[in-house]
């Protein structure tokens, strides 16, 4: 992938870590689709997953913003151990993410739709909002000042009144993006954001993902299956198997391991 | 915001206007409040289909009321209180203000006795509504002659002591008391309490919710199960017809099941067929089309202004009910008239013609409506009448007939009940009694 | 005290006393609960195969039943007045796929929904204005003779109800196993494509399972109309089989029976020995209310499927 | 070209979200809110005010309810009429027991009570959604209905169980009861309307209305970003039975003068739904819109066959209300799910361009 700027600077970029997942187990009905995963993420770095169809990353990272709960296992953020992590608890202490099959708002307009991912820091009583006075108009006005903000980022201002089920697919996208910078996070999980998309589609999105990082300091899980996007972009890479963990290091690293290699070429196991 | 509202109002108002232009300045307006559509519309078409054939033979065959035609408006309430009182408001004003309001229901009646009042428009609830409204001193706009439910409910209780033997036989008695869960079916209770403790019988109460009123299998399993002497039934609509039919479902003994005056209509034993013979209802009318004025009514449907699809309907009680009904409103029209001049009379006259009306065996003759309406005399104090009374009907199979003379009701237990209630009526609601010399 | 021994104690005394009489109760309850399970049956079958709530289920109850006895009234035969009946479901389920279902397509569910509700209105209205809204006695032969077993009273217009009940859906069972059709709508519920790979059309799905809803809906008319009279009031006592689907589950056929069955007799039964207690009428609500109780528990129904949420 | 917003430069967020950010718009608005107030109780005739504006009032401030129930939460309820009944007895029981407290917090006691019993049904919108849901807010329907009916407590034992309204004044003018003037009624009525109407406007565009919409939305995706669903939805329920509860409380006193059950049963939840899908789910114009047309469609109806002078029926009139009534649903749910609000909207883009075409 030409054109995305290689990783720079990654001493003083990363810092400790942010995030470790300790041994954790998912199944649904019996069917294990995750087993005993261990990795950890560290502040600052853009980190990925990868792995075939069906391996478990969306599990993966779902385990890890709460949506889905382990039964085995433990999730340690910021220091604090979670077993398992709530949904809440997660978005409320910086973690946001973007989804694999978009979920926007689609009644709702990307403005509304940005404005969302304020949610949290939002206090205004329910008088105050009823009324539009005090906090209720100051807070609106405030968090609009800074949603504008991505939206000029995002390079959106176009359609910000549009309500965002008629935009294409691609700017549905970012609008997601939107969203879940608006929470200011402090790990951002992506699922797949460049799916579906044509080349230079992708080619903004690496940027903007490469920027978020760099200007806001932005620790990035991210999921993908362009592995050249993964390999240019990534610090880490964390590789899922049948829901095992078949390899973690660096790109170059990963890119070597046999297990890795097999896995995707299909080689059977046995 | 609302202006898109404003717009279709507007609209609305340039066709509202022309509907009630429609009705000539003339003409006596009277308001017919009625229900041919939903669960009550079985009993509520042959109400107003009587109601409105009368008028309309004196229309064809007087020319109207001493040459004042007579306007029917319906408005459909489908017995809903609250649509009644939409139906009031949208016709009080109409052909120069509304005569007189029979609104066809105990709760309608309720809910429009103060708007009535404030807006000085007589209200006739024959047969029904508030019972206390029977003191004139202080419901001066209100009347229910020729007998109200407390009366009716004495009557019933006094026809079932005939059937055993005098008054002491109630003693001990169990009864089932089986009701249509609205204002109507609750009012004939604190009389029935009041008569329970002083003849020493007992009854049960069973509610029938008006939503569900087709559904009354528990209800029926119970009676089965209590085996009361003696049911009594205040029911209306498609309650009627279901209550004996489960009642003949479970082989209670039909001459044993009392239906009041609004259960006593075809509706209610059509639909059991067969198991429906030796049903009782009480009446305070005739029934069928044997009296003089049928006559006119026959050619009325010969002209085609007839209300009722089908001219077998004139068997029904009920359609004889809404002719009952229209037959003293034009004779009140008549009395307001004879004060008045013989023109639209306003609201206000129609209460002095309501309130001065003496309706003798000897006009009933010249009406051609003998055996068939019962004579009343109101007065200023007493809306009820002088002889609240009821008859006994009984299904035969294809008709109804009248199986008992006149019971009268036991006006000493009734009177002070209604005293004292509209006593505290007036107490709660400030007014003060009128003086009636 | 008082109260807690009219609840807890008395009406179960009650039951021991009389047992004739609680059995009574329990076979009216039952064959009340027949005719919910007989609406809910025709929800069901729409549901697993469309996906669509049909609201309106219990109004085509009453509108074929209201048909059936118009056409007799007419002078037409039973059997012919039966047949016509058919054939004008069948046409009411051209007309819903064509009008309705087929412009609405990949709509959401909550709009289908609505629709329904929509196309209950405009059947109950259609309906009235061809045939009036008089009460209609319907007498096709159904014996309404009692039979005593013991001391017990038993209905037996309620016995034959259960007989046709259990007739029918074995016949839809049988149907549903043993025909082309049958199976193609087993799979259409489960897999929109898999119903196409089959080679019959969706469209043709959706006539076919509302032509089959309305043939039920006639059955539960016909039954219930016997019992109780045909007119539109009716479609307020139709609505319990909404909580009868809650309690059997949306798609579950025999869910459907049995959640019938588990209302009728409970509600009779807790009308009959504690409505007293709480001023009576309370069967106006108990199903609805036991249905809410039994949300929080098992939302997914008896026998219905899981419900597994996906991002 | 009179309709537009080029050339409005809008230099502040705090303008670009202002309630009305176009200034015909705020002209428009403001100048129909002050017709109402000062014009219409001079014009208009006691049929208009008694029998059609008060109705058409107290209908739109219950689909406002309604609207943000299912219109914005998305959750939808069948039980709206016993939200009303809840509002209206207790608002009923409250002023008859406190007969000197002014009857403006009797209805909002009346909104409150209703909002608690809202909640209380809410709670099942956790666990399910869609028709699940609208079987519960079915019992809430009826098992309310037969409370209110049942308990003699609640109409402080009236024989009857239709106890009429008590009369009570604001400055000096009666405004409730038979005896009350009908434009004092309108006023009372319409100045509860306007202050609501805006209330529900600046909550629907604010936090806990983009929460709501979220929540309708995709309720999974509100949640990992922080909504909490429980609080949402209940707030949901409970906001709009508040206003369902105001708007039962205000029938009860100020339009029909009685507190009894049949004006709440289940066939007002479905006019009140039919409102707002016809009028615009998500819209309190739409609630406006849709409450003036079904209200005033029967109306209509009815005279339009007097006026051309056709002998018809009122069953038949009734009948056919209801054929147009389910398939103008049907109707609107294919051609414009969003109502006649966005057909308004569709319309004001249109003038907006005239007269070009583009």
């Amino acid at each position: 992938m030409s054109g995305v700027a290689p990783v720079s600077g990654q001493a003083e970029r990363i810092g400790g870590e942010l995030l470790r997942v300790d041994n954790v187990s998912l199944s649904f009905g019996g069917v294990k689709a995750l087993s005993e995963i261990s990795f950890d993420i560290k502040k600052g770095e853009i980190r990925s997953i990868i792995g075939p169809n069906g391996a478990g990353k969306s599990s993966m990272l779902n385990v890890v913003n709460g949506f889905y709960q382990a039964q085995e296992g433990s999730i340690h953020y910021k220091g604090v151990t979670y077993a398992p992590m709530r949904p809440y608890i997660a978005a409320s202490n910086g973690i946001a993410r973007t989804f694999q099959n978009i979920a926007l708002f689609r009644g709702m307009s990307t403005l509304d739709n940005i404005m969302t991912g304020r949610v949290l820091k939002m206090k205004a009583s329910l008088l105050e909002q009823a009324l539009y006075m005090f906090r209720g108009k100051s807070e609106e006005l405030e968090h609009r000042e800074h949603v504008e903000k991505v939206i000029d980022f995002l390079e959106i201002q176009a359609i910000r009144r549009t309500p965002v089920g008629r935009l294409p697919y691609g700017l549905q996208k970012r609008v997601e993006l939107g969203r879940a910078l608006a929470a200011e996070p402090d790990l951002l999980l992506l699922d797949e954001p460049m799916a579906g998309m044509n080349v230079e589609e992708k080619e903004d999105m690496s940027r903007f993902i490469i920027d978020v990082n760099e200007q806001f300091g932005t620790t990035i899980a991210l999921i993908e299956h362009d592995m050249s996007v993964v390999m240019d972009l990534s610090d880490r890479v964390v590789v899922l198997d049948y829901g095992k963990k078949l390899a973690d290091g660096t790109p170059d690293e990963v890119r070597g391991n046999q297990d890795v290699i097999d896995a995707y070429l299909g080689v059977t196991h046995d | 915001m609302f202006i898109r509202k404003l717009t279709l109002a507007a609209a609305g108002a340039v066709i509202g206007i022309a509907g009630v232009a429609a009705t000539a300045q003339a003409d006596q307006p009277i308001p017919s409040l009625v229900y041919r559509t939903g669960a009550f519309a079985p009993s509520g078409i042959p109400l107003a289909n009587g109601f409105a054939d009368y008028f309309n033979m004196i229309n064809l065959r007087d020319g109207g009321v001493n040459g004042v035609k007579l306007a029917v408006e319906e408005c459909d309430t489908g017995y809903s209180n609250d649509r009644g009182v939409e139906c009031y408001d949208r016709t009080k004003s109409t052909g120069g203000g509304a005569t007189v309001y029979n609104p066809w229901s105990t709760g309608i009646t309720y809910a429009l006795i103060e708007k009535a009042t404030a807006d000085k428009i007589p209200i006739l609830s024959m047969g029904y509504g508030r019972t206390s409204a029977a003191n004139g001193k202080v419901f001066p706009y209100v009347f229910n002659f020729p007998a109200t439910y407390w009366s009716q409910a004495t009557s019933v209780i006094q026809y079932i002591a005939d059937q055993e033997g005098g008054l002491d036989a109630l003693n001990g008695k169990r009864f089932a008391y089986i009701y249509l869960d609205h204002p109507y079916g609750k009012e004939p209770i604190p009389t029935l309490d009041v008569l329970a403790e002083k003849f020493g019988f007992t009854y049960d109460k069973y509610p029938v919710p008006p939503a569900s009123m087709t559904e009354q299998k528990s209800i029926w399993l119970q009676v089965r199960r209590t085996r009361p002497d003696y049911a009594i039934m205040w029911g209306w609509g498609a309650m009627n017809g279901t209550a004996v039919r489960e009642a003949a479902a479970i082989r209670f003994p039909m001459d044993k099941f009392i239906g009041n005056w609004w259960s006593g209509g075809n509706d209610a034993v059509v639909p059991a067929g067969d198991g429906s013979i030796g049903y009782k209802s009480a009446s305070f009318h005739g029934v069928g089309t044997d009296f003089g004025a049928y006559e006119d009514i026959k050619a009325l449907y010969e002209a085609g202004g007839g209300a009722s699809a089908d001219m077998s309907e004139h068997n029904n009680p009920l359609w004889a009910r809404g002719v009952a009904n229209a037959a003293y409103v034009v004779e009140a029209i008549r009395t307001a008239q004879a004060e008045y001049g013989d023109r639209a009379i306003t609201g206000e006259e129609m209460r002095w013609g309501l309130e001065n009306l003496d309706l003798t065996d000897a006009r009933i003759a010249e009406m051609g409506l003998t055996g068939y309406i019962t004579p009343v005399k109101i007065t200023c104090e007493n809306h009820e009448g002088q002889n609240p009374a009821i008859l006994v009907q009984q299904w035969k199979g294809d008709q109804w007939e009248i199986i008992s003379d006149w019971v009268p009701a036991m006006t000493e237990v009734v009177q002070p009940l209604i005293a004292q209630e509209s006593e505290q009526y007036a107490r709660e609601n400030n007014i003060t009694p009128r003086e009636c010399s | 005290m008082e109260f807690l021994h009219a609840f807890f104690i008395a009406p179960f005394v009650e039951m021991v006393d009389q047992p004739w009489f609680l059995f009574e109760v329990l076979v009216g309850g039952l064959s009340a609960g027949v005719m919910y399970s007989l609406v809910a049956l025709g929800f069901v079958l729409i549901f697993k195969a469309s996906g669509v709530f049909n609201y309106a289920q219990g109004v085509m109850v009453l509108f074929a039943a209201l048909n059936l006895v118009g056409l007799m009234e007419w002078g037409v035969p039973v059997w012919l007045a039966l047949i016509l009946t058919v054939i004008i479901m069948i046409g009411l389920a051209f007309a819903v796929e064509r009008l309705v279902l087929r412009k609405l397509v990949n709509q959401e569910p909550i709009i289908l929904f609505m629709a329904t509700i929509g196309l209950a209105f405009f059947l109950e209205g259609f309906g009235e204005t061809i045939w009036g809204s008089d009460v209609r006695p319907l007498d096709i032969g159904i014996p309404d003779d009692v039979w005593f077993v013991g001391d017990a009273m038993l209905q037996q217009s309620d016995i034959f109800a259960a007989v046709v009940a259990s007739f029918l859906v074995t016949v839809l069972a049988l149907f549903f196993h043993y025909t082309r059709i049958g199976r193609a709508l087993r799979a259409v519920a489960d897999d929109h494509q898999a119903a196409l790979s089959i080679g019959i059309p969706l469209n043709h799905i959706w006539i076919i399972v509302w032509a089959v809803a309305g043939f039920v809906a006639l059955v539960a008319g016909v039954m219930w109309g016997a019992r109780l009279g045909v007119q539109f009031s009716l479609a307020i006592i139709a609505l319990k089989a909404l909580p009868v689907l809650i309690l059997g589950g949306f798609t579950s056929i025999p869910g459907a029976i049995i959640g019938g069955l588990i209302i009728g007799a409970g509600e009779k039964v807790a009308e009959v020995y504690w409505g007293s207690l709480f001023g009576g009428a309370i069967e106006e609500w108990f199903a609805y209310v036991v249905a809410l109780v039994f949300l929080f528990f098992r939302p997914q129904g008896l026998f219905g499927d899981k419900i597994i949420e996906r991002v | 070209m009179f309709y537009r917003e080029a050339g409005v430069f809008k230099t502040t967020y705090s303008d670009d979200m202002a309630l009305l950010p176009i200034p015909l718009d705020k002209f428009f608005v403001l100048s129909v809110i002050a017709f109402m107030v000062l014009v219409v109780p001079f014009i208009a005739s006691e049929y208009w005010l008694e029998s059609i504006l008060i109705p058409v009032l107290i209908l739109s401030l219950a689909a406002i309810g309604l609207n943000i129930l299912t219109g914005y939460a998305g959750q939808l309820s069948l039980g709206t009429g016993a939200f009303m009944a809840a509002g209206a007895y207790l608002g009923y029981k409250f002023v008859t027991a406190f007969p000197d407290i002014n009857i403006v917090v009797g209805v909002l006691v009346g909104g409150l009570a209703s909002a608690m019993i809202g909640a209380v049904f809410g709670a099942p919108s956790l666990r399910i959604k869609g028709f699940y849901l609208a079987v519960t807010t079915l019992a809430a329907q009826f098992f309310l209905i037969w409370l209110f009916t049942k308990q003699p407590w609640f109409v402080n034992y009236s024989i009857s169980g239709v106890p009429t309204a008590p009369p009570r004044e604001i400055f000096g003018f009666l405004v409730t009861g038979a005896e009350s003037n009908e434009t004092a009624r309108y006023l009372f009525v319409l100045s509860f309307v306007i202050v609501f109407a805006l209330i529900a406007r600046n909550l629907t565009r604010g936090r806990i209305g983009r929460s709501w919409m979220a929540i309708r939305d995709m309720d999974i995706a509100a949640e990992l970003i922080g909504i909490k669903p429980l609080q949402t939805k209940l707030s949901a329920f409970a906001i709009s039975s508040f206003y369902c509860g105001m708007a039962g409380a205000l029938w009860a006193f100020c339009y029909i003068n009685i507190v009894e059950p049949s004006a709440f049963d289940i066939n007002r939840s479905f006019q009140i739904l039919f409102m707002i899908i016809i009028g615009g789910l998500g819209s309190i114009l739409g609630s406006f819109l849709g409450a003036a047309f079904i209200f005033t469609l029967p109306i209509f109806l009815n005279n339009a066959a007097t006026g051309l002078g056709l002998e018809v029926s009122t069953a038949l009139i009734r009948h056919v209300e209801f054929m147009i009534f389910g398939a103008m649903i049907i109707f609107f749910l294919i051609v414009e799910p969003h109502g006649l609000a966005r057909m308004w909207s569709i319309a004001k883009e249109k003038l907006r361009m005239w007269p070009f075409p583009y």
